[in-house]
């Protein structure tokens, strides 16, 4: 605990607390059940791309496709539903073929990262680009509504418990389970040791390269059950509807306090990173800000936000003595 | 010898011609004054602001901004000559923004020290805000005739001037880099940062003008584009972002800092240019336009890393020779 | 069962460029402290790379652990074999616990989801800190520990491990003597419980305390293996350098003038408390301490890169704030960093391009360019004058040895032609031979009218080059020594005294600076 | 794609890319359509047309654009139609102004310069091909939605594709100028809102609106995808009566909140048509025939030109609500 205190997580969980309570006081809205479901399921996509991006960047690695990756499972989700009989059979089968899809296409990024050493922002940007230039190929932007869905797909969409959407719930077992895997398994300890030191793993005998690969396989399969999630939510499939969003998502990871440099990053944090953005974007509506302005807020915070980060890092590391002095 | 041990670079150049060559060959009306022409005129505004993501990428960093950066300073020219004042005044209240922009950016690398990713994350929010509540989303038109030759007009009636303000400041680029106390320095903290701050040097100066020189890449940029285009709007150039970060890096610069040339970018960008205008004459989709380039990046990589395994056995072999 | 715990022989290593091995053997005894010298690039780190799986021998190499032939062919490979090996540079995860640092690694490949019991870890890392007899916080990032504490955090990993043979590559070179002696005592108890030691480093004293037997390389060949009885410093310093090489008390210079430079009441929160010194014209001052007791801390402050702090510095009677390094060189201060790897040297560039890195400025010409034919001039100057080898300056500077690397550091500095040389830790890392060198050339650049302060944990190396010695303890100077009442025994006590051993320092006191992205 | 600039014909490639030889071989007419970007549904449905014009009159027809609503890209895909020696270039500007040079250019190469959708510098084309009367588009759209509304005062809201897209703005200012008019009690609640031309950012928009304005009536959405996230609010909060909506989307997609009356009525042409007339009356001025008023033209229908001689309006635009969305397929 004292150490969390002291933690990036603080600073953003300090920063998500004042706006969160300025907000309260602009609009009574805000501090509605209603209003906050809406603004977890409204990021619940990123959400969950965002907690894999947390595993890929403590590994001091980044993935820029992840956008793309989702899209075209997305797609080929829907391509899919257009023949699937309406019975829990399909569905079952979307939560197969999508997370494996999503796998096949991390594990590339994954081989050519670990296998080929190319950087991985180069990897991503390059499969991002070829993704999304196929995708735009086959579908030619076509959009598929939730007519051509099997019915219990739109059933499970709006299936809730306690009031709450199962998108929500989808993201929310993800953070566990990732928090799991990354606190208690030996890959997951890996995970954060390749972070740390590169040269040690390996002369501790961690397969670097299996560990990579692992990392972005599983941003992959993230981003397949991610695409399951944006379906749901949007009960259609607009292949151009994500472009643009691994920003955000890498947006919402440092400022939840991951070290871009790698070693450091945490599942909780990255929630709050996420919880960060959503309620500004969500905020700036409540608190009726002129659209034109929205960005130059949204720019502005992020910017206080890392800087704030960044000071109260360098302060703690200075008052940190190195000597202890005699008085 | 020589031969075997080509640079990175030189593969490049190789790419690039050997690619012209098979446009010449292959796509009609590729090889006519017409269109060589033509991408003459495309060619420069996206090669400066390759020059600048290079530059910055150089040091370890990388520059989200930039296309706003230069999209702030092309509306505020633009609103400067739609309000009637005479060119140089708008233009250097252009570069003034540009340059305030790019000063934004390294204060908050260099001084405060947070990583470039994600001050320039946000700076390209901010920028893209401050452009929309400025210009209400709207372009910004209205130039004056002479402001349009400098992206359209030509230099002899032959060259297009942009081209060769582009070559202009490419050279510059390579000579600052090379043969200049900052470039020096620029190479040395983008490779090890701690090590050059203990031999004297002032990290955070020379990020700050590294910040201030790609900003003003991108303003000259700007310049070409909003005079090419005859106005300025939010999105000015904003698909070429994630293009430069793909350009410099095929141009063999290192993501992680220390290393990176000009002409490899220039062919890079050259290859890019030529890619995109032959594929458009062949009239091949051009979604599948950008799958082209993404194939060639990463296969330029592998090829590179392909050959870096090729001369590290060469090498053995030669050692048990002896 | 054979006699011998390890048997390798025909070893022979070939690099692009070198051939770091040439048909070297090397036998190890169970429970012995087996010592493994040579002068820099000799081929020790090699030799313990290919034991540890991480180089591949070329063909022909043979092979025995515990009587039994032997395949190693990945770091895994001889851990699970029970050997294990400490790094110069320490193999531990900064950003995990300490518990954790003890325990990876023994679940690596295939148990990829097994899953962590975090009591069963700290019980075993608890157990073998306790075998070492320290006691430390489990749960602390080791990013937080000292030096010396990192390193026995690596030997309690050997210890869960239980290894059978565990290598120390140069682990006293980031020591000072108090750890150094506490060291000893830790492999003293290991040998005790049969566990066999290969002990790699340049200080030869320590090595003739500690060990049971020499092997000695010289340019990747072997030459010999014999018992410590056998061996006096002289006969071993033949043996690897193939020349004679004295290594002695300095007598005090003759030609010490008056104070060129002066520290008043200087003072840093956490770092050092109001220390004040005084260096003359001509003289080598010497500052000496356990690791962790604000030497460097001080060092970094004359020099601006550790700012803010309370007091003055007066050079040539005129007090001068250093605000950067900037200034510090344009001041005339030279400040040569202790970790050459990560401060000293941009190791991928040139030895050129490092050389000049400080005085770029003075190489422009007209048109304020950098003149190219002046700045090799430049480096080729010092690569002569301090011998730096191989002698090709567009080499990437990484590329040279510990030594070499070294020497190109002072060269750079010495570009500067500063008037005051602060050189922490100058030979670290470093062979006897390439010691004594840079012993004489500091000597002889305080005659020659420079200010030279020395800091250095190894007291042969300090009571060699200093006319007067300052030893520091917890942040304050405890004593002044004049050369000629300064013995290694009163030293160690007045740096000793009334402190406990567990200095706290963290590694790179402007880790933090400078880095981007 | 992120590494993508340029241009190409977005149908199969057979049809261009022998395109130059053919020119050679036959004497066919090279007329180039160009959206503001390829790949939405939007300008699918109208290449549709296009395309169908050119086997139906025997042009070839090349359509292609960027894959950004980005200026820059939509002058270089330009540039290289003037390379390919095109006899009329009919362009859907992002941004007009930034087109003017591009299209000088190719007036002075002798291409025919006409634009479509959305008006160009119009001292360039020769002519400029309107689905509708932009201002009485705006204005009909306002008037619905008031009508569905049931009211006459209240508060509204507008959302927007991206706030700087020309033709949305041209629509909703004629809106804004219908309301200030004839409606003066109604209520614009705040800026028109961007949604970045996606559907989830139009949908959560729309859950924070009616969040904040809790007694708001009525939402104009322009842009394609914006009704159909903004419907899919209204639809999951059960706000069907309560709040109007009303928007510029394609019939097959806005189905399934027509028919629960999420989404009220989307009005827009058809854009297959407005592709087709395009084409056709290219083929018309390169064989210099001259365009009249009222002029039938065939499988599109009566046409109107302004007295500027340059001005085509395609007809008023079609409501398309819960009982005919399913007579169309696009
Ligand atoms: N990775 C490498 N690539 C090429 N040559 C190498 C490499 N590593 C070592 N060498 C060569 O092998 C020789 C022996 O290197 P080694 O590191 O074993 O020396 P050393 O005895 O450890 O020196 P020191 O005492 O300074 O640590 C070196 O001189 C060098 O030329
Ligand atoms: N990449 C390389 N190419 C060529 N030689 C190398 C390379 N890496 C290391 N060496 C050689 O290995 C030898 C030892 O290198 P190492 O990294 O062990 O430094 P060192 O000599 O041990 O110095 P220190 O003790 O300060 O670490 C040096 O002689 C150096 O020439
Ligand atoms: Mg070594
Ligand atoms: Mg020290």
């Amino acid at each position: 605990m004292k150490t969390f205190l002291k933690s990036k997580e603080m600073s953003i969980a300090v920063i998500v607390l004042l706006l969160a309570i300025t907000l309260t006081f602009v609009s009574p809205v805000f501090l509605t059940a209603d209003n906050l479901l809406d603004v977890l399921k409204a990021n619940s996509v990123i959400g969950i791309l965002a907690v894999g991006m947390t595993l890929v960047i403590i590994t001091g690695g980044i993935d820029v496709s992840v956008a793309a990756v989702t899209s075209a499972v997305c797609v080929i989700m829907g391509k899919v539903m257009l023949v699937m009989p309406d019975n829990m059979v399909s569905l079952l089968l979307i939560f197969l073929i999508a997370p494996v899809l999503g796998i096949i296409l991390g594990a590339i990024n994954g081989f050519l990262v670990s296998k080929i050493q190319i950087p991985a922002i180069v990897v991503t940007l390059g499969t991002m680009s070829i993704i999304n230039g196929l995708v735009l190929y086959i579908t030619n932007g076509q959009y598929l509504n939730s007519t051509s869905f099997p019915k219990i797909f739109i059933d499970f969409a709006n299936f809730e418990i306690l009031g709450i959407s199962i998108i929500i719930l989808l993201f929310i077992a993800i953070a566990i389970f990732t928090w799991y895997i990354l606190k208690y398994t030996v890959i997951g300890r890996e995970v954060l040791a390749i972070g740390g030191n590169k040269d040690s793993a390996v002369r501790v005998g961690i397969n670097f390269d299996k560990v990579q690969i692992f990392v972005f396989s599983y941003m992959g399969f993230l981003a397949g059950i991610a695409a399951i999630a944006q379906t749901a939510y949007t009960k259609a499939v607009d292949p151009n509807g994500l472009l643009g969003l691994e920003l955000l998502v890498i947006a919402a990871v440092v400022l939840g306090g991951a070290n871009i440099m790698g070693g450091r990053g945490t599942i909780h944090g990255t929630f709050l990173g996420v919880i960060l953005l959503g309620i500004v974007q969500n905020g700036l509506i409540l608190a009726h800000i002129s659209t034109f302005w929205q960005k130059v807020f949204t720019g502005a915070i992020i910017l206080l936000a890392v800087s704030y980060d960044q000071i109260q890092y360098k302060r703690a590391k200075n008052k940190l003595s190195k000597i202890e002095v005699e008085a | 010898m020589k031969a075997l041990t080509l640079s990175k670079e030189n593969i490049l150049g190789l790419i690039a011609l050997g690619l012209f060559v098979l446009m010449s060959l292959f796509t009609p009306s590729f090889f006519t004054s017409n269109n060589l022409n033509n991408m003459m005129f495309q060619l420069p505004e996206f090669g400066l602001i390759a020059l600048a993501m290079m530059v910055v990428i150089v040091t370890g960093g990388i520059d989200l901004s930039i296309t706003y950066t230069a999209a702030l300073s092309g509306v505020s020219i633009a609103i400067m000559q739609s309000n009637g004042y005479p060119i140089l005044t708008s233009i250097l209240v252009g570069v003034i923004v540009g340059l305030l922009c790019g000063s934004v950016n390294g204060f908050i690398v260099s001084k405060i020290g947070v990583s470039p990713i994600l001050v320039t994350l946000g700076t390209m929010v901010l920028f893209e805000g401050i452009i929309l509540s400025i210009t209400k989303g709207n372009s910004v038109s209205g130039f004056s005739e002479a402001y349009s030759l400098i992206g359209n007009g030509y230099y002899l009636g032959v060259v297009p001037l942009s081209i060769i303000i582009f070559i202009f400041f490419a050279i510059l680029t390579g000579v600052l880099l090379t043969k200049t106390n900052w470039g020096r320095s620029v190479y040395m903290v983008g490779s090890n940062p701690i090590a050059s701050l203990f031999s004297g040097v002032n990290n955070s100066r020379v990020l700050m003008k590294v910040y201030l020189y790609s900003a003003l890449l991108a303003i000259i940029a700007s310049i070409i584009m909003t005079s090419r285009y005859n106005s300025a709007k939010v999105d000015l150039g904003s698909s070429y972002l994630l293009q430069s970060v793909a350009a410099a890096v095929l141009g063999g610069t290192e993501i992680q800092g220390g290393y990176g040339k000009v002409i490899g970018t220039v062919y890079a960008v050259i290859i890019f240019q030529i890619l995109s205008n032959g594929l458009n004459l062949l009239g091949v989709p051009r979604s599948i336009v950008g799958v082209m380039m993404g194939v060639i990046l990463i296969f330029v990589l592998v090829l590179n890393f392909l050959k870096g395994k090729l001369d590290e056995k060469k090498q053995k072999r030669l050692q048990e020779a002896v | 069962m054979s006699e011998y715990l390890l048997k390798m022989s025909n070893i022979s290593k070939t690099f692009p460029g070198v051939k770091a091995l040439d048909d070297v053997k090397i036998e190890v005894k169970p429970g012995e402290v087996h010592a493994l010298i040579g002068e820099n690039g000799a081929g020790k780190s090699t030799l313990i790379k290919i034991l540890s799986g991480i180089y591949q021998p070329d063909s022909g190499a043979q092979f025995f652990f515990e009587g039994k032939k032997a395949e190693i062919t990945k770091p895994i490979d001889a851990t699970l074999k029970g050997i294990s090996i400490i790094y110069q540079d320490l193999s531990l995860f900064p950003n995990l616990s300490v518990a954790e640092n003890i325990y990876i690694g023994r679940d690596s490949n295939n148990k990829a989801w097994k899953k962590i019991k975090w009591k069963e870890m700290e019980v075993i890392a608890e157990k073998a800190l306790k075998e070492l007899g320290v006691d430390i916080d489990l749960h602390v990032p080791v990013e937080k520990l000292s030096i010396a504490q990192q390193q026995l955090i690596e030997i309690a990993r050997a210890l869960a491990f239980d290894s059978k043979l565990i290598v120390m590559d140069e682990p006293t070179s980031s020591l000072s003597s108090g750890e150094v002696e506490k060291l000893y005592k830790v492999i003293n108890n290991l040998k005790q419980r049969g566990i066999s030691i290969i002990f790699v480093s340049h200080k030869l004293k320590e090595l003739f305390t500690v060990s049971d037997r020499f092997t000695v390389l010289r340019d990747g060949k072997y030459v010999g293996t014999y018992d410590t009885e056998e061996l006096d410093e002289q006969r071993l310093i033949t043996l690897m350098v193939g020349r004679k090489v004295a290594y002695e008390k300095n007598e005090s210079n003759a030609s010490i003038g008056d104070a060129m430079f002066e520290v008043k009441g200087l003072s840093k929160e956490g770092n050092f408390k109001d220390i004040s010194f005084e260096l003359k014209k001509g003289e080598v001052l010497g500052i000496t301490g356990l690791v962790g007791s604000g030497r460097t801390e001080l060092a970094q402050a004359i020099f601006g890169v550790n700012n803010p702090y309370e007091g003055e510095v007066l050079l040539n009677g005129k007090q001068i704030k250093v605000k950067s390094s900037e200034d510090a060189v344009k001041k005339g201060i030279a400040y040569i960093p202790e970790s050459r790897k990560t401060q000293g040297l941009v190791l991928r560039q040139s030895v050129i391009n490092n050389i000049s890195l400080p005085v770029l400025k003075q190489l422009r010409n007209a048109f304020g360019l950098i003149n190219r034919k002046k700045e090799i001039e430049l480096a080729n100057h010092y690569v002569k004058t301090l011998d730096v080898r191989p002698a090709l300056p567009d080499r990437p500077v990484g590329q040279l040895s510990g030594g070499n690397q070294q020497k190109v550091v002072i060269g750079k500095w010495l570009s500067t032609k500063p008037k005051i040389l602060i050189i922490d830790e100058p030979t670290n890392g470093i062979d006897i031979g390439a010691k004594t060198e840079i012993h004489k050339l500091l000597r002889k650049l305080a005659s020659d009218g420079m200010g030279v302060i020395v800091i250095s944990s190894e007291l042969p190396e300090v009571l060699a080059v200093s006319d007067r010695i300052l030893i520091m303890r917890h942040g304050r100077i405890a004593r002044e020594l004049g050369i000629e009442e300064a013995t290694q025994e009163n030293i160690m006590n007045y740096a000793l005294r009334g402190s406990s051993f567990k200095a706290k320092k963290t590694n790179e006191v402007v880790a933090s600076k400078g880095v981007q992205m | 794609g992120c590494v993508s600039q340029g241009s190409s014909n977005s149908e199969n490639e057979g049809t261009t890319n022998n395109a130059s030889e053919e020119k050679e071989a036959n004497g066919k007419l090279k007329i180039a359509v160009v959206p503001k970007l390829i790949g939405i549904p939007y300008f699918n449905a109208s290449e549709k047309g296009a395309i169908q014009a050119g086997e139906d009159l025997g042009v070839e027809t090349i359509y292609t654009g960027p894959t950004e609503p980005d200026a820059a890209q939509q002058v270089k895909v330009i540039e290289d139609l003037i390379s390919q020696n095109v006899d009329v270039i009919a362009v859907a500007p992002n941004d007009p102004a930034s087109l003017t040079p591009v299209l000088k250019k190719a007036k002075d190469q002798g291409i025919i310069v006409m634009d479509w959708d959305t008006p160009a510098d119009q001292s360039v084309v020769e002519l400029s091909v309107h689905q509708i009367d932009d201002e009485q588009y705006g204005r009909h759209i306002a008037k619905s939605l008031i009508e569905k509304m049931g009211t006459e005062d209240g508060e509204i809201a507008i959302l927007t594709g991206g706030l700087s897209a020309a033709n949305l703005n041209t629509w909703i200012d004629g809106a804004k100028k219908e309301l200030e008019e004839n409606y003066p009690d109604i209520k614009l609640v705040t800026d028109k809102i961007a949604t970045d031309e996606k559907q989830q950012v139009a949908y959560q928009k729309t859950l924070d609106l009616v969040k904040s304005y809790p007694n708001l009536k009525g939402i104009m959405a322009f842009s394609t995808p914006a009704p159909l996230g903004a419907a899919q609010a209204i639809q999951e909060k059960g706000l069907q009566d309560d709040i109007a909506v009303v928007g510029t989307a394609l019939p097959t997609d806005s189905k399934p909140y027509l028919e629960d009356g999420s989404l009220d009525v989307a009005i827009l042409w058809e854009p297959d048509k407005l592709g087709y007339l395009t084409v056709a009356l290219a083929k018309q001025l390169a064989e210099g025939g001259k365009v009249e008023n009222g002029q039938n033209v065939e499988n599109v229908g009566e046409i109107e030109v302004w007295e500027d001689g340059k001005t085509i309006i395609m007809g008023p635009p079609s409501d398309f609500t819960a009982e005919n969305a399913a007579d169309y397929d696009f």
